[in-house]
């Protein structure tokens, strides 16, 4: 059974591998198997954890529960084209929690707090006297303040990027494309490592080649 | 647990002779915690002054609690310096009584007993009045502006490239003769990003149906997928064509990102579509659509509120909306005044934000390097306006 | 009425959501704890209407003989295998040792880990063909990028270890990250923010529908 | 020759060449490891192929996409043979969350969450596992628990790992006394959050059925004030953010964090902010941590590829761009 389970894995990790020569059997073939599988693995854990890990489970206790209930099921009235219509009141409602939801804690958290983080000292009369900033932090509050601003005066729509306020856009897309850059650094760094981790998987644990 | 509660002068009952010392704490101080539900008590006291940098005879502090008269529990080891506590764990209808002990290598020292507290709860989070006002100021510039736009006042707003493209991205599709895909992301409802896609799905729909187009849109999501189908119902309607419109334009394939990816995949390199919208939350996904939509030569318009994923949409598609573009999409698609006065009421936040920054980086700056006692307490005031915790 | 309908809900229970904030008593200390259950049960029923809709196309290939329907047919048969090992295997259905573990760990897990790292092979094309210097603008993305990649692994070291400590390409990558990436990334954050406020608050005022089948 | 023949001739070469490897491991022999010669003469060709691929582009033709496919694979697949040291600098959020946890006085309590699931395992397992083992060897007691279903069997296989080492193994660690595995919660955010009021609303029983005020470890942990210290191991959504965006800025947690590279850019703007307390990013982190923890293992094993691949993605990039520049001289000699 070990080797079968590893050739299959194997087989598998290969069919998709296989897309990037062009698409054929092989790949068509794992890409099937993968959507039935993971369908039928969401389809699974939904019905465990949510289903009946939290509504069953915890009807008892929280009579709440059974407005999601009700919810739930105005959803499957889509099946029933008479009341289908009904299942627009349950989204009706999810949209509605989620945008307040969202709106208060991207408040909280994207705005409240960097702008409260951005409030630095960008100068300082005598480093190390009272204040004890040395010149690269101060530096440093520099460029985050003017990145900041900048990039913000890029997101303005209601100004067209003309004059100064568009030489202030530019430099904000300066960092933006600084930011995207790094960005871009870091996800070629964490893609190569799966492609590692997958490599060890077919070389070493299947292959035995590398320990 | 159990410690016995022990009256701070029985302490040398601790320590044996020619053991470390340590002076118990002060001024200890039990307050119910402010604004909340009555599930946390503040503690705050003033170290030991055995309590030093350097070759300190205090290894931290212990927290004790009594609820109601009872045993006294510990509660939390804290680390030297520590002087202050907040106890979440508390209950209404209790009361309870605290000490601290200061700990040395030979004991324990308690502080004398805190008067009982009984945790309250309050209406309304009081410490959060100035996130409340802020709330309210951008929701009233928002909808300030959309009634001044439902009034007939001109609003001017810029142009945002992207959004340019859409037309002639689906014309394009139309004269192919190839179908238009449109992937709202990969997240659920219950993702501003999805509400987002979707709003703009509506006015893309809207082209594709007066244009005629075919327009396949697979998604991850079950909920998505219903949502989807009533938006682009709802704009086949409008167009005039509901006849045209059929529940196959959207199909469910699987919760699994991978699983999703790797169909969607497959439908790119079959169905070869003209134009690709990638439109929503995007993951790690995102360079592989966007490199296989390239690979089959679609025009591709993405746009996404993920940072990280951004770089490869500019990289692989030809037009991208950044951030914060993704939201403003739709209002500025829909042409609609009183939309674009949301984009307004939402530059004001901006422009708020930018005020704020600039006015308190003067004065910390000032503040800092020459001391101005004015600019110390503005800079101060503007840090707790700006505090959400 | 099935257009109103809709709409109250998405405002009353918008301003509601936004309210529970600022007040920490009964019930609206509650409410979040709430939505999210409501949210895992209505997401565990409307699965029911996805897989459906994916079976039902599936079947519909299958049965008319269409192009590609012996993989319609592989993606029945897995998905009921899976689904059906699932439900079948009680509570603890994924528990070590099951053979809803075995399918996870030796179907699952290899698909979907290759499926990431095709990324790799992804991330070098677009690089060769793609990312290319044609402005300013994207010099910059290039020139951070390079001192990110370069900065973040040993090679990085050894190519700069001649330089005084504190000056080499290693630290040069954490100044970048910290510094003006960060302000960047501070000021998408703060527009991201206002880009949802602002949505939010054109669908809870009712201006934003279309996602329920609103239109105008 | 057609294609068509090529490719099942090249299926056949696969084929033979697995077979042939697959029998030599069964047959018990082990693990192949280049000669610092080969290792050498193999890092040269790889250069002088890049050149090659530099000198055609400059020519005019861009390469097909299958043989910059190609070559990633071999310049990822090739140094895993290799056996060079390189030294490795530390980074100061790499410190940072290293002091953070020697810092811990003895038997302070950390909270570990688990929120990646097995794809991601090759840049956080590293991660999970050279930090469990720091944690253990300074006798602090582990939490752990995770918002994504596959992330405490992923906290399992690191506990395992960990346990192998015989000075950990000598410590003689009980489970449910010195660590915990609560295992997973669905809800996402929400998770979190309702931790705030109590851990047990959430958790009302561990990974393997216990009831929760039946574990001695956390009987007496209600909520995240009774938590010194916690560390999130994150993929994705949810993740880092929300630990910070809840944990943190409601309930003033101190936390530290394990990344994936891809999400750690995002995360600089809460270690500047203070919300952070210490981070790793990406496998470069995990090796970078092992580091500084002195105990060296997959991660540093890795990175040797790792700089491999850097290389030839900050090459291709190079190339591309030499070629770009090249032909716009061309067209505007042309006078475009």
């Amino acid at each position: 059974m070990e080797h079968f389970a590893l050739w299959l894995g194997a087989f598998l990790t290969l069919g998709i591998l296989s897309f990037l020569y062009k698409d054929n059997a092989w790949y068509k073939l794992s890409e099937a198997v993968f959507v039935g599988i993971s369908a039928g693995f969401w389809f699974a854990t939904l019905f465990w954890d949510n289903l009946v890990g939290k509504f069953w489970d915890g009807k008892g206790e929280e009579p709440m529960l059974w407005v999601g209930a009700a919810l739930g099921l105005l959803m499957l009235f889509r099946l029933l084209p008479k009341v289908g219509w009904l299942s627009r009141w349950p989204l009706a409602f999810i949209v509605g929690a989620t945008s307040g939801l969202w709106l208060m804690n991207y408040l909280a958290s994207n705005i409240m707090s960097q702008v409260q983080a951005t409030i630095l000292p960008v100068f300082s009369s005598g480093f190390g006297a009272g204040f004890d900033a040395d010149l690269a932090t101060i530096v440093g509050n520099l460029v985050i303040f003017v990145g900041t601003f900048t990039g913000l005066v890029y997101f303005f729509f209601s100004k067209e990027h003309k004059g100064v306020f568009g030489g202030a856009a530019r430099v904000g897309i300066f960092f933006i494309m600084i930011t995207f850059g790094a960005s871009f650094g870091y996800t070629v760094m964490s893609r190569m490592s799966l492609l590692i981790g997958r490599i060890d998987f077919l070389l070493g644990d299947w292959l035995g080649m590398i320990g | 647990m159990g410690q016995p509660d022990t009256a701070p002068l029985d302490t040398a009952v601790f320590a044996d002779s020619g053991a470390v010392t340590v002076a118990p704490v002060e001024s200890l101080l039990a307050e119910d915690h402010k604004y909340d539900n009555g599930r946390a008590v503040d503690l705050s006291w003033v170290p030991s002054i055995d309590d030093q940098l350097v070759d300190s005879k205090a290894l931290g502090y212990r927290v004790y609690r009594i609820v109601d008269g009872g045993e006294a529990d510990s509660l939390a080891d804290l680390p030297p310096f520590a002087a202050a506590f907040t106890d979440g764990s508390v209950e209404r209808g209790h009361s309870y009584v605290y000490f601290v002990s200061a700990l040395s290598p030979s004991g324990e020292f308690p502080s004398v007993h805190t008067a009982p507290v009984k945790p309250e709860r309050e209406w309304i989070n009081l410490s959060r009045g100035w996130l409340f006002l802020i709330m309210l100021f951008i929701s009233a510039a928002v909808i300030f502006f959309v009634e001044t736009a439902r009034r007939g006042k001109k609003l001017f707003v810029r142009k945002i490239a992207g959004l340019e493209a859409i037309d002639d991205a689906v014309g394009r599709a139309t004269e192919m003769g190839r179908p238009v895909l449109f992937i709202p992301g990969i997240s659920d409802m219950d993702d501003v990003e999805t509400l987002a896609a979707l709003t703009i799905l509506g006015r893309v729909s809207r082209t594709i149906a007066d244009y005629d187009s075919k327009i396949f849109m697979p998604v991850s999501r079950s909920l998505v997928m219903t949502a989807a189908r009533e938006t682009l119902k709802a704009s086949y309607q409008s167009a005039g064509r509901p006849d045209a419109y059929s529940d196959d334009m959207v199909n469910y394939v699987t919760d699994e990102q991978f699983g999703y990816v790797a169909a969607v995949d497959g439908l790119m390199a079959r169905e070869k579509p003209a134009t690709v919208f990638l439109l929503g939350a995007f993951f790690a996904e995102s360079l592989i659509l966007a490199e296989t939509g390239n690979s089959v030569g679609a025009i591709q318009i993405a746009g996404t509120a993920r940072p990280a994923q951004l770089p490869f949409f500019i990289a692989a598609c030809d037009f991208t909306l950044i951030g914060e573009e993704l939201f403003a999409a739709s209002a500025y698609l829909s042409g609609e005044p009183r939309m674009l006065g949301s984009l307004k009421g939402q530059d004001v936040g901006k422009a708020l934000a930018m005020i704020v920054i600039l006015v308190g980086v003067v004065a910390m700056t000032m503040s800092e390097a020459w001391d101005v006692g004015v600019m110390e307490n503005l800079r101060a005031w503007l840090v707790r306006v700006f505090s959400t915790s | 009425m099935r257009r109103e309908i809709p709409l109250i809900i998405t405002a009353v229970v918008g301003i509601i959501f936004v309210i529970q904030y600022f007040i920490p008593h009964w019930p609206f200390s509650k409410m979040s704890d709430w939505f999210s259950d409501w949210f895992s049960i209505v997401a565990a029923c409307a699965i029911i209407l996805g897989a459906l809709n994916l079976m039902k196309l599936s079947f519909l290939k299958v049965y008319d003989r269409k192009e590609g329907w012996g993989y319609a047919a592989v993606i029945i048969i897995t998905f009921f295998l899976m689904a059906i090992v699932g439900i079948a295997g009680g509570r603890d259905f994924r528990n070590p040792g099951t053979s809803f573990d075995w399918l996870y760990n030796y179907v699952y897990i290899p698909l979907s880990a290759t499926m990431f790292a095709i990324l790799a092979f992804f991330v070098a094309s677009a690089s060769y063909r793609a990312f290319r210097a044609r402005n300013f603008e994207a010099t910059l993305l290039l020139v951070a990028a390079f001192f990110v990649m370069i900065g973040r692994v040993p090679v990085g070291y050894t190519l700069s270890s001649f330089m005084p400590e504190g000056w080499q390409l290693s630290n040069l990558a954490t100044w970048v990250m910290t510094i003006p990436q960060a302000a960047g990334q501070r000021a998408i954050m703060i527009g991201i923010g206002l880009g949802i406020v602002s949505t939010s608050l054109r669908i809870i005022l009712g201006l934003e529908r279309s996602h329920i089948g609103g239109g105008k | 020759m057609t294609t068509r023949t090529k490719e099942i001739i090249a299926l056949v070469a696969v084929a033979l060449f697995v077979v042939i490897f697959y029998i030599r491991k069964v047959a018990g022999r082990g693990a192949i490891e280049f000669p610092t010669w080969l290792s050498m003469l193999v890092i040269l060709l790889i250069l002088a192929s890049l050149l090659w691929i530099l000198v055609l582009t400059i020519r005019g033709r861009l390469i097909e996409r299958r043989v910059v496919f190609l070559y990633v694979g071999i310049a990822v697949a090739l140094p895993l043979f290799m056996s060079l040291t390189q030294k490795i600098s530390v980074s100061p959020e790499v410190k940072q969350l290293y002091d953070a946890i020697v810092e811990l006085p003895e038997g302070s309590k950390v909270l570990l969450s688990f929120d990646y699931d097995p794809p991601s395992a090759p840049e956080l397992q590293p991660m999970a596992e050279s930090i469990i083992r720091l944690c253990l060897q300074r006798d602090l007691k582990l939490i752990i628990m995770g918002l994504w279903p596959q992330g405490p069997q992923q906290a399992n296989l690191a506990l395992e790992k960990v346990f192998d080492d015989e000075d950990i193994a000598a410590k003689n660690l009980q489970y449910g006394v010195d660590y915990v595995n609560l295992g997973f919660q669905s809800g996402n955010e929400f998770v979190i959050q309702r931790m705030g009021g109590s851990f047990q609303s959430m958790f009302q029983s561990d990974y393997e059925g216990t009831r929760y005020e039946d574990i001695p470890l956390v009987r007496n942990v209600r909520n995240f004030s009774n938590v010194d210290f916690s560390v999130n191991f994150s993929a994705g959504f949810p993740g880092t953010v929300e630990w910070v965006q809840i944990a943190v800025d409601r309930f003033g947690l101190d936390l530290g964090a394990g990344n994936t590279a891809v999400q750690a850019p995002q995360m600089y703007v809460y270690l500047n902010a203070g919300q952070l307390n210490g981070l790793l990013g990406g496998m470069s982190g995990a090796a970078e941590f092992e580091d500084v923890a002195d105990y060296r293992a997959k991660g540093t094993k890795f990175m040797l590829s790792q700089s491999f691949a850097h290389a030839v993605a900050i090459a291709f990039i190079l190339i591309g761009n030499v070629a770009f520049f090249m032909s716009g001289r061309k067209s505007r000699l042309k006078g475009d």
